[in-house]
């Protein structure tokens, strides 16, 4: 299966397409980069199994150690709950992109306006479709996801990639991020 | 542009004795219009051109921004194409992409309106062959004195026979054309003015449904705004298999018709089983009890594929378009119906009915299209019962052992769940199958939207659909289900008895469950939706594919939604007010609830209309499965009324949302009626376009969405509960936008008070007024000073 | 389904003195039609369903194979998808592709047709509103009787006042709706039935342009039926830029009309300049000579950045989308016309004239929606008088030094060219600009169609085809050319004359140049293939952007084809009939040929008409650089009446072509009318729908599309004598499929009999008769044994 | 510029695009393979530049080294006549494609179908469109183009290549088809 193709083979986007996070070290320089990023969890990531733990387990480590905040859709804040974490915002995954759009919007801890969105675990065709919308009216934005398909609308997004893959590289930005 | 029905009529007597008193009371009615019974004062838009509306498409755009979601960075509508759109790229026309993305809108709202517009069409035109121009109009007899809210509304005409409606029909015919054309290369270039468009063909679309709904329950003699209409058959276990079965697909009853009343003619009600699928079967079960629903739009390959249907008959919409190659492949005759949908298949209309049964029965031909409705009930029942014997309900069922063996084929290259609307695990459920565990093979069916792109994909060639079915086979006979026929429109009384109530807010709201079948998680979610809602005394309405949905569900007692809830508009009803087409009762009580309730004049007067509803009516959509062009045009029809529509997380593909921004205070202001101040109401309804990622997520929104800035104290601390109790349900957590929507302190749900009010002070709240809220500044009484 | 315009007129006179001697001659017309004026009898399909003529179109599509090519392998028009429709696969909805092209050329021959209808009710609408309903349709005077060839033949009426032609428009209004609505999910599913839709598309949008045409010619008093309509100015070199200048672009000519009227009203006519792009530049000039035609839909971007135009007044139709921000750039004001048009622009149709001349002239607003076309005329004039000495033509044009300069930040990294829809190689000239040469650049300006995705593409923000203009401003102010106003109609007295000729091949044929502008290499070659076929004696027409092109040509002494060439619908004329909407006037004259000519009946007897023209008529339409979605429609149009239509390489992003195969001798067989006899006829036409690379394949292949079955042997001749002779220019051999044309020795020209013969011979050539063509078994007067 | 990118930047194929013909020994072996191969020739392909010749010349040495039958289209024949080669069939590009879908043809030479087909010289959208009809309804032809753009719905296809390396792969190829 390619790396570059997007995962539903027939969600073809365009002349404009994410590049590879091809290693972990692309992801951490770009976190790293980033004056406020935030994090974006879909109600996926406390269903996919990674190891012995859940998807969601592995962003909060993320968010923790990077000191990200995160924005819970769907009903995953329920999810983050049950792991203690009670920071979440929340906030339905179209109403993050639409305000995503808008460069004066300060985010939801009204700081400042985010410079990096990073998605994970929302449906892969509704990450898809968001993530096209902040492609098209997000300039000012970049963004990221870090489920294991490729979302070709992203700024940067892994490749197709096995599991173990995925888990290695992701274990390897949540070390590398704490540094 | 003016309308078509501005028409005049010219009287030219030539030679007339010269003393005229001798005539009295010449009356010459021009497509049977009853103009002048209607005392009502015509309202400032009657017949409104693609402008005259634009206005407030403009304030509620303004609330709402469009967030597009392009689902292709290209445009490929011409010649000079394709262009690349990315950013704010321009086409070689010059167009940008979020006209180029509302202008897909348009033409999907259009495809979706043409598609309600021309069946009602067909329609009047086929009952009033059959019935007569002069044949009244009547959805609910005594019941009901507003029998046609929307065209009241948008046309300003009160229609009472089936002649009144070809008027409006050419009104509507003439609309769609202009807006079409407005997606010509070169035309219209801004996306709010596309967008204003939409809504115009929204509008337009639900004029259509309701003239189609109209025109059928008045002649088809369906229930009639009845809370307590029958209850039918619903699900696959229900058709008895030892008949010949007869299956209709699509929206036009009179195919259907002409079978049912071929077999009561013959008394052979009791030897053949009618069953349908989509809303077809929704209309034919309005018109007798005995037919049978099979399920909404996903049943199509399940139901063909298991054998069971002896002879599939056709008509429009939503109908796989490969139906006639799986009937091939059971070895079912196959009947069209429609011109819109001729299949390649010969005319066979003005054949006789012997050879063309003949040719049927033998295999010599694989199907007919036949253009009369007259003739299909008599070839589908002869056919039917004699192939019957032959056929045996050959199907493409596999047995365990097949399915196991065939599953050893697969390779594991994914590329069927690659192919999965909803990403659906397959490899992994035909590793297992392949080591004889087929029930996780099975448990794809309830999730599985039955789209077999998987099968399309699979290089393989495994049968993977049939497979899922297979293995799931005992779960289709276990789908045996009651549900309550589609009633119609709703009674004047019912909306006299709820109308204060929900305009104060004390009825918490009215939530309808519409549209298609491509669900992100199986059909479940919008039963359960729809229950949590009844359970909790909003008034929920039904309708279409959405409608068996609700139905296809049991509660612990073994009851279904229907069932259990009573068929009444009212706190605590499940309201299936019947097909697609249908849901302009919805909008129609909505409507009457400013007419009958609040007294405001209909005619002619959408604007000051849809404002009462925007700010006074609780109501939202629900189409958790929208796939369709309809569905779109529907959507839009609600949205200029001011009703905003949640969809499932598939509906993000229809290009765009239109969001509100709760954060932004200045968008929120109203006029106070009374003192003409400009009061701050809070965002409600916060969104008029959304698509929920998951059920929990739809539901907490669904509920906030019911809020109203004419809610009173006592209806918006009732809401609020509502909301706050699914949030902290769904979410774990108390809301953190309380505060928007508390005015007063009275608003605040007594039973959470404390928790509430201390949030309430630490955002620094301030208490506000209720206002007599309205968007339209003519509508208040005193100016401001 | 029924059609609208069958409406019951319901007279009840409730008391009247029962001697009912006393009224003679109660006449009471709805929409005015002229019902019993006319004695011709009625044919079979009147007022056609989409599927009244399908077994015509399957005869059609049997023989002319749709060739699909698919413009993206996607489908991406409902939630399901997108779907992978790769080879084989099917859709979620089952679809499969062949399905899936031909509902985009449906959808696309839709919008075109509702383009031309809408517009069409637009003009019907305005001019009632100001001659009334009463007011006689008169296309050409005594010199035509058939006065709506079109509208007799598909509606099987005679229309004879504007009121007439309003039941006209219900019913194309419904057709619209009726066939978009199979582009619905689920609707239909065959491919050859969707083809069949996009020919009834075609028919109804043939329809719709007549009705335009017919009413503004007759409301505006245009040159009706004139062989020698005035010559207007054409060109950007003839705007005379000392004064105040005015540019008109689109479509719908009432505005324009307004500022004329306006302009002599006031006796401004000789102080201001009237100019227009596209269609309405055209009508205007139909309407008065003193206005000026700047040149075809490309012609926007390079006008208005010369600045030139003071006020820019836009309706609808084929408008670039961002001329709003182009003329803002130019500091023009603007004028927005249409309903389906209005750019976001504040609607001040109900302020006062004063205060919007104000707002415009001071720049407060950049631009206007007036919705009233009477008011337009007053606030351009005024607006461009009064901001002319401000602006002083303040354009965008760069200096050589500026150019340079620009050039100079290429990056040579090819984007440019890569967004070139002709692939022009912009960077290389880019380079050589760079070391200050710029007559490459300048090169370009031919062959460019200014859609500016060049610029659009370069990420140094390079103004590329600014520079592109700029370096070919001499170019642009040698524009100067003249071009024949559209004369409408073809006089019957012409129809009869030359009838004979062309239905016996005499006349080799007729051929349309139509459509827009999307050339591969430049209008040029439009005019080059006008005047060859002129200079060949053919019939020539043209219409719309390709008018213009023909016109911007001129000979060795410095004469334009229109100064050239007569104007008469005669071999070798070069026949101007209008804009766009004109074409109707040339399907117009070939099914003038079948009645005037030949006698046949034309009321509501489509299928014969067009057997007739199909087999007889040797006609072929040119779009050279068919664009749009109109384009689109107009094709289908000629389709159904058996006429080819061949584009420029561009078409084939079309979707699909319609294709014959010359080698399969079971497709070219016809009944003899005399004997019934199946009679091979050869491949003639070859093809319906043909995409040709170059100018030269073109030329070619409409020469050879002129054959009919129905040539003499005299006129066989002339038909190969062009053929061969083009062939042997273009291709340099003599054609290999001679003997296909040959059916009897007469048939060879004389002057190249020897050659042939050995062809003939070499093939084992036969000869065969020549029928009395015709592809209807019903037209057979001798039944075959 | 992605050398797998098609040449004019918005024309996205969709799920299936051509292999790229990475060297010349991987056109060869198809060429050989073909047991019925034709060429078809675009009226560019005397208009290219290449080198010192035209490209048109570089094809036409490859169909006599290759004893590949020609097919000109648009006015193509015209540049052969030319060069005095008199045996090329003349059909429209857009005929030659819909023959091509039919698996019963015996091409032009009346000898079997084709099973091979070599474009080279269209405009390239329109090559484009006419490979998007033969990727779709002629799955029993492998069709390759020669021209230095990609074009994604071919089999096989060149990357967009340099004048030079076109020019190093087309001699390479003639070369080897000689052999
Ligand atoms: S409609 Fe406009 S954006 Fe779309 S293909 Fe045509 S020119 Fe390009
Ligand atoms: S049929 Fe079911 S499992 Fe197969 S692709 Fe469609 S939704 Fe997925
Ligand atoms: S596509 Fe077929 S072979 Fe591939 S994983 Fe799915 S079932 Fe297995
Ligand atoms: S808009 Fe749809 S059909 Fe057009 S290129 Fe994009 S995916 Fe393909
Ligand atoms: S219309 Fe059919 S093929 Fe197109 S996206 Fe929808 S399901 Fe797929
Ligand atoms: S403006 Fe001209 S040069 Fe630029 S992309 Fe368009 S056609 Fe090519
Ligand atoms: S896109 Fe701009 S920088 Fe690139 S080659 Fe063209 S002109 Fe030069
Ligand atoms: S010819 Fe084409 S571009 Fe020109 S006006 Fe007509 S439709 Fe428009």
């Amino acid at each position: 299966m390619p790396v570059t193709e997007p995962w539903q083979t027939a969600e073809i986007a365009g002349p404009k397409k994410a590049s590879v996070i091809s290693k972990p070290e692309v992801a951490d320089a770009m976190i790293k980069r980033a004056k406020h990023p935030v994090l974006i969890i879909g109600h996926l990531a406390a269903e996919i199994d990674l190891d012995d733990k859940k998807m969601i387990d592995y962003l909060l480590e993320l968010a923790q150690s990077g000191n990200i905040p995160i924005i819970a859709t769907g009903h995953t804040n329920r999810d983050l709950l049950k792991r203690g974490y009670k920071k979440a915002g929340i906030m339905p995954a179209v109403a993050i992109g639409h305000r995503l759009t808008d460069p004066t919007w300060k985010g939801l801890d009204g700081k400042e306006p985010y410079d990096l969105a990073i998605f994970a675990g929302l449906p892969y065709y509704m990450e898809w479709t968001i993530l096209s919308g902040l492609k098209h009216f997000a300039p000012h934005i970049k963004t990221m996801t870090l489920d294991n398909v490729y979302q070709p609308h992203a700024s940067w997004s892994f490749g197709n990639i096995s599991v173990k893959e995925w888990l290695e590289n992701l274990r390897a930005i949540i070390g590398h991020v704490e540094d | 542009m003016e309308h078509v029905t501005d028409k005049g009529i010219n009287i030219r007597i030539k030679e007339l004795q010269s003393d005229i008193g001798f005539i009295k009371d010449l009356e010459i009615s021009v497509g049977n219009i009853s103009r002048e019974k209607w005392a009502e004062p015509q309202g400032p838009t009657p017949f409104p051109t693609i402008t005259s509306l634009r206005e407030w498409d403009k304030r509620l755009l303004a609330r709402y921004q469009p967030f597009y979601l392009p689902f292709c960075d290209l445009c490929c509508l011409c010649t000079y194409g394709k262009c690349d759109l990315t950013g704010t790229k321009k086409g070689a026309c010059g167009i940008q992409m979020p006209a180029q993305q509302s202008r897909i809108v348009l033409l999907a709202a259009c495809i979706g309106a043409a598609t309600h517009i021309s069946h009602a069409r067909e329609l009047v035109t086929h009952t009033i062959k059959e019935k007569g121009r002069e044949f009244p109009l009547n959805p609910g007899g005594l019941a009901i004195e507003v029998e046609a809210p929307v065209i009241r509304l948008v046309c300003g005409l009160k229609p009472e026979k089936l002649g009144d409606l070809e008027p409006v029909l050419e009104y509507l015919e003439s609309q769609i054309t202009v807006l079409l054309s407005a997606a010509h290369t070169g035309q219209e270039g801004n996306h709010i003015d596309f967008e204003s468009k939409v809504l115009h063909a929204g509008m337009m679309d639900q004029v259509g449904m309701e003239v189609a709904d109209l025109a059928q329950i008045s002649a088809f003699d369906y229930p009639k705004a009845d809370p307590d209409a029958h209850l039918v058959d619903l699900g696959m276990g229900t058709v008895d298999t030892t008949k010949p079965v007869i299956l209709v697909i699509g929206h036009n009853v009179p195919p259907a018709i002409s079978i049912v009343d071929y077999l009561t003619r013959t008394r052979l009600s009791e030897k053949v089983e009618v069953t349908g699928i989509c809303c077809t079967s929704i209309d034919i079960t309005r018109y007798t009890a005995k037919a049978k629903i099979v399920g909404p739009m996903s049943w199509q390959l399940r139901y063909i594929r298991s054998g069971i249907p002896d002879v599939i008959v056709v008509d429009e919409q939503c109908i796989r378009t490969d139906v006639l190659d799986e009937s091939e492949l059971i070895h079912a005759p196959f009947i069209a119906t429609s011109e819109k949908n001729c299949l390649g298949l010969p005319d066979r209309t003005h054949d006789s009915i012997d050879a063309i049964v003949q040719d049927l029965v033998s295999g010599k031909t694989r199907g007919v299209l036949l253009l009369n409705p007259d003739m299909v009930g008599e070839v589908a029942v002869r056919v039917a019962r004699e192939i019957a014997p032959v056929r045996k309900k050959q199907g493409r069922l596999l047995t365990p052992e097949l399915i196991i063996e065939q599953a050893k084929e697969c390779t594991q290259c994914k590329l069927c769940r690659r192919a999965c609307p909803n990403d659906i695990h397959i490899p992994d459920c035909m590793k297992a199958a392949g080591k004889g565990n087929l029930s996780m093979l099975a448990g794809i069916y309830d999730d599985c939207v039955s789209c077999a792109r998987c099968e399309e994909a699979c290089p393989q060639d495994i049968p993977i659909h049939t497979m899922i079915i297979s293995s799931a086979s005992k779960a289709t006979k276990d789908e045996t289900f009651r549900m309550r026929a589609g009633r119609g429109a709703i009674q004047d009384v019912e909306i006299r008895k709820v109308g204060g109530p929900l305009v104060l807010g004390e009825i918490p709201g009215v939530v309808a469950f519409v549209g298609c079948a491509n669900y992100p998680k199986g059909g479940k979610e919008v039963a359960e939706m729809a229950v949590e809602f009844a359970r909790r005394r909003y008034i929920v309405c039904t309708s279409g594919c959405a409608a068996m949905s609700v139905g296809m569900y049991k509660d612990e007692e073994g009851k279904t939604p229907y069932e259990r809830f009573p068929g009444s508009f009212d706190a605590g009803g499940i309201v299936n007010v019947g097909s697609c087409g249908s849901n302009a009762h919805i909008a129609g009580a909505a409507i009457k609830i400013a007419s009958v309730f609040a007294k405001r004049n209909l005619r002619g007067n959408y604007e000051e209309i849809a404002d009462y509803v925007y700010n006074r009516v609780g109501a939202v959509g629900v189409a958790w499965g929208a796939m369709s062009q309809k569905a779109a045009a529907i959507a839009s029809g609600f949205w200029r009324l001011g009703i905003p529509v949640v969809v499932g997380p598939h509906g993000t593909k229809y290009r765009r949302m239109l969001l509100g921004r709760a954060d932004h205070d200045e968008d929120w202001y109203v006029h106070d009626r009374r003192t003409g101040e400009q009061v701050y109401v809070g965002p409600v309804p916060e969104h008029l376009f959304f698509a929920a990622e998951t059920k929990e997520e739809a539901m907490v929104m669904v509920a906030k969405l019911c809020m109203r800035p004419n809610d009173t104290s006592k209806g918006r601390a009732i809401k609020l509960t509502h909301y706050i109790d699914l949030h902290k349900r769904q979410f774990g957590t108390i809301p953190d936008d309380i505060p928007l929507y508390v005015r007063t302190l009275t608003d605040v749900p007594i039973t959470m008070k404390e928790e509430i009010v201390k949030i309430l002070n630490s955002w620094g709240w301030k208490e506000n007024t209720i206002p007599d809220p309205t968007l339209l500044s003519r509508q208040v009484r005193k100016k401001e000073r």
